[in-house]
């Protein structure tokens, strides 16, 4: 038998699957699918302290081997993501969800956090400092040490969950900005952020995306993911939840083998509405090809 | 909706860059008229959208237009072939605020939809009047089709050279009806909109990018909130429609 | 009759197409197989001062849409491309070639290209700041904006050939960097180079490629590459060579409408031998279908 | 080289994870055994370089083992499906060099390349021994088809489940040989490098980005400077290689 489960930040997962923010709701779409239970966790829609319509359509792009988005973080605020989303997941989640928060200045992020603070079901805080789709705000705060640094100090003031600061791969260097994040109380980070790209229609001339950029996802951008957790790895001594591209068992286990301690799986959901669940069916298949007995002895070795 | 493996049992042209496309398998998650499937291609990332023409408890019928490399992908395929598709997405029409005598406007590849939902308003026992809009008669495909289900049929061409000269709603404007079911192009939409005198639904195409509700990719604004065309459309009313 | 023709620095190509430095070699492979005198011109293997074994193998790896590749800058020494190189190529080609040179340090850079800049058959310079796969020099010139800066200067100061920057995408902030470029007296950048990538042997649990990171290049970075040369079109007055996973007439079109001049086509060329002839042969069809008479016209296009 | 369109003829298995594929078209581009194919599957990026088993005027016969995805799609292809191939890639063996009584060593999928050697060593009437050595019986192939070109052939297993117990070196000390030839993996090379007693020429394996000698992916070092494992090799002489 093979040991699927990992620890992340004192709290024990059945396995290191989880749904990344964005691309799985607040679950409830995806439990009349399957029984989301299976999963590790998932990381709810990026939420910001007022509702948010985003951006205009169109908003999503399609390119070799993965997908560009611009939803601009739509969400219906904190206070009925509280009232409304919350209890509707109580009733086919049971497990602790990892919360995911945006904000557009240091307060924002600060009262979004602390009125979340409270509600039982949220087990971690994962911070975006990395959106790559709004403007005056999101990406800018990831993109330097300094405001990263200060971004995880103040919201570290309101919260003792496990907090994890979701960083951008748009950066010249992004274990400085782990770095600062560690400093600043992070228990963790999570990497990456869509990778910013764009597409232009050849008949209109013009961008695809009505915000002109928007965020690169699936499985193309994998090995720019796997290169920065590996790089993080070595740069910081708190876990790292890896992600970018990952579709398959097998790159769970490459993922966690460049230093994640868990993995996000955040395109693949929107392809195949099943996909995390399969992922985690494959898991002990694929492991017992590779001679693996348990995912949380291989966090990293690929630094052996 | 279902995700299953289903098999090509026909794929033909029937008009100029426009196929038919028939695939076997389990229907039973389609609900309503007006809905649609999400067909995944090899080699292609997204799946590709596509509204149902009609079903049966084995098959599903689809009738797409070549337009990009995902669709002419799909005009190269061949029977015995099998694609992985959800079935059953979107909310579709309303058949329940038809009246007794609905018209049903279809433009181009909008015209499909057209043609479950004329069956079922049939099957309802409802006078259904049909008018489908092409640019030019190499294009026109399905009238007999329409007919055959004892709908009145009336077909514009933009340059005349089939049925009637001109748009849809220049034959709308000719008819008494009791309510309208469109599928087709914004313009077309939008000279509906300034000449319809009943209440009526629309059905939206937007790119999508899972086409069941996770991703807000299709999020438009309507007058009772933010929905999104994959799931609480791509069929909306009139009403509620922000223009 | 549709025109291919672009004017780059005041030598006018009979086409954009541009096959990339490391991918082609000093084109006499190539010209066993087809008469490279139908490209627009090429750019050659880059070259340094001395003579580079490059990184030990493998320098190769896989992935979805793309390669990685570490070769490290292998070249016979700019002493042996004047002496052996360019007399072989000047057989079979016959029009001003790009030469690329790099560099470990300020005056590596200069004195290669003191050296190169007497040979006639050299056209333009392509200075590559950017290179991924070597230490202690390469990609750092291309980082910052004030080494960038340097490099364009002290090699502005030894030829009065057009000079083109070649950047990195690894950074926050590419306008910056070719901002800088354009200051210090370059003639237009290039770019991309590759992304930093890297892939992980599950059976060895080791990094596939012996120098652990890559360059990522192919289809998978096309997105990243739009917009950058989109935002860097923006930024600068100075003509953009646009290239990252270009293998298609409609993918150079997609490129140009950003805002390139004329673009390399890098790893296609790898894939299939004829690609960059393919694509030359195919543009005047493509042209046709989205209704382009002349290239020179669309360079910017997206932007309107 | 040239780059053409094949068309598989034959695909099957012929010993465990390891299946024999004959592609019909232009053969023109193949000078000498130990040259490679370059094969491209759809959904893969890179290239698929395998070794030239045989050929004749219409077809290449190579030989593959199941180690990846790329592989296993190749297994899973059946006889009039095509394939773009690039062909004729790499310097191939020297069979000049050989002497009278040449030994051949394959170990593994390193034995195909060793079959169009062989025939073409026999053709130039020399007395050809040869030894395949694999892990176990299940893994054996081509035993007869050597025999049948009139070689002397010892088959080595590694368990002893069939043939001599033992490496291909096991064998090669018994021997008497004017020159060898070799094509296998590297602890074998490392193994017969330490005991043969002639000159020979080894045939290596790397990860290849282009295969065809522009890319530099796989340069290695040798006595006489660097070569492209591609295109100045696979096959390099005893004398030059930097172990």
């Amino acid at each position: 038998m093979v040991n699927l489960s990992v620890n992340l930040s004192g709290i024990e997962m059945a396995n290191p699957i989880i749904p990344a923010s964005g691309t799985f709701g607040f679950g409830y779409e995806f439990a009349e699918l399957y029984d989301i239970n299976c999963l590790g966790t998932f990381s709810f829609k990026g939420t910001t302290l007022n509702p948010r319509f985003g951006n205009p359509t169109p908003r999503i792009a399609e390119c070799e081997g993965g997908m560009l988005n611009a939803v601009g973080l739509q969400n219906p605020g904190v206070d009925k993501v509280i009232s409304e989303e919350l209890p509707k997941l109580a009733k086919v989640f049971h497990k602790p969800v990892m919360a995911n928060v945006s904000g557009f200045s240091l307060e924002e992020y600060v009262e979004t956090v602390r009125k979340l603070d409270g509600e039982k079901q949220i087990g971690w805080f994962e911070v975006n400092i990395s959106c790559p789709n709004v403007h005056g705000g999101g990406m800018s705060f990831g993109t330097s040490a300094a405001s990263a640094a200060q971004v995880t100090e103040a919201v570290r003031k309101v919260t003792s969950k496990p907090l994890y600061i979701k960083l951008s791969p748009n950066v010249t260097d992004i274990t400085e900005i782990a770095r600062a994040c560690e400093a600043s109380g992070a228990d963790g980070v999570s990497l990456i952020n869509t990778l910013m790209g764009m597409r232009i229609d050849l008949k209109k001339k013009k961008p695809v995306l009505a915000n002109v950029t928007g965020g690169f996802s699936g499985p193309a951008i994998m090995p720019v993911a796997l290169r920065m957790v590996y790089q993080v790895y070595k740069a910081v001594n708190i876990p790292i939840i890896g992600m970018g591209g990952i579709s398959t068992a097998e790159d769970v286990i490459e993922m966690m083998l460049a230093g994640a301690t868990a993995v996000q799986v955040g395109a693949a959901n929107l392809i195949n509405p099943y996909a995390s669940r399969d992922i985690i069916d494959a898991l002990p298949a694929a492991m017992e090809k590779y001679g693996i007995r348990s995912l949380s002895e291989i966090i990293g070795a690929a630094h052996a | 909706m279902k995700q299953a493996i289903y098999e090509i049992t026909r794929n033909q042209k029937i008009a100029d860059h426009v196929y038919e496309m028939v695939l076997r398998g389990d229907t039973s998650a389609i609900t309503a008229p007006g809905q649609f499937i999400n067909i995944q291609l090899a080699g292609k990332y997204l799946r590709r959208p596509i509204s149902i023409c009609d079903w049966s408890d084995t098959d599903i019928t689809i009738i797409y237009k070549v337009v990009g490399g995902g669709t002419e992908q799909m005009s190269e395929m061949h029977p015995g072939e099998t694609l992985d598709v959800l079935v059953g997405l979107g909310n579709g029409y309303n058949t329940k605020k038809s009246g007794d005598a609905p018209v049903l406007l279809g433009g181009g590849v909008g015209v499909p939809p057209m043609y479950g939902l004329c069956k079922a308003l049939r099957a309802e026992g409802k006078a259904v009047k049909v008018i489908l809009g092409f640019n030019t008669a190499s294009e026109v495909f399905y009238e007999n089709e329409f007919r055959a289900l004892g709908a009145e049929v009336t077909v514009t061409t933009v340059d005349g050279s089939y049925g009637m000269k001109g748009f849809v709603t220049d034959a709308l404007k000719t008819m008494e009806y009791s309510y309208f079911f469109t599928c087709g192009p914004m313009p077309m939409f939008r000279a509906i909109e300034s000449v319809a005198v009943t209440s009526g639904q629309y059905s939206f195409e937007e790119r999508m990018g899972c086409g069941f509700g996770a991703c807000m990719g299709c999020t438009c604004k309507t007058k009772y909130g933010n929905k999104r065309i994959c799931k609480d459309g791509p069929v909306l009313e009139r009403e509620e429609i922000v223009w």
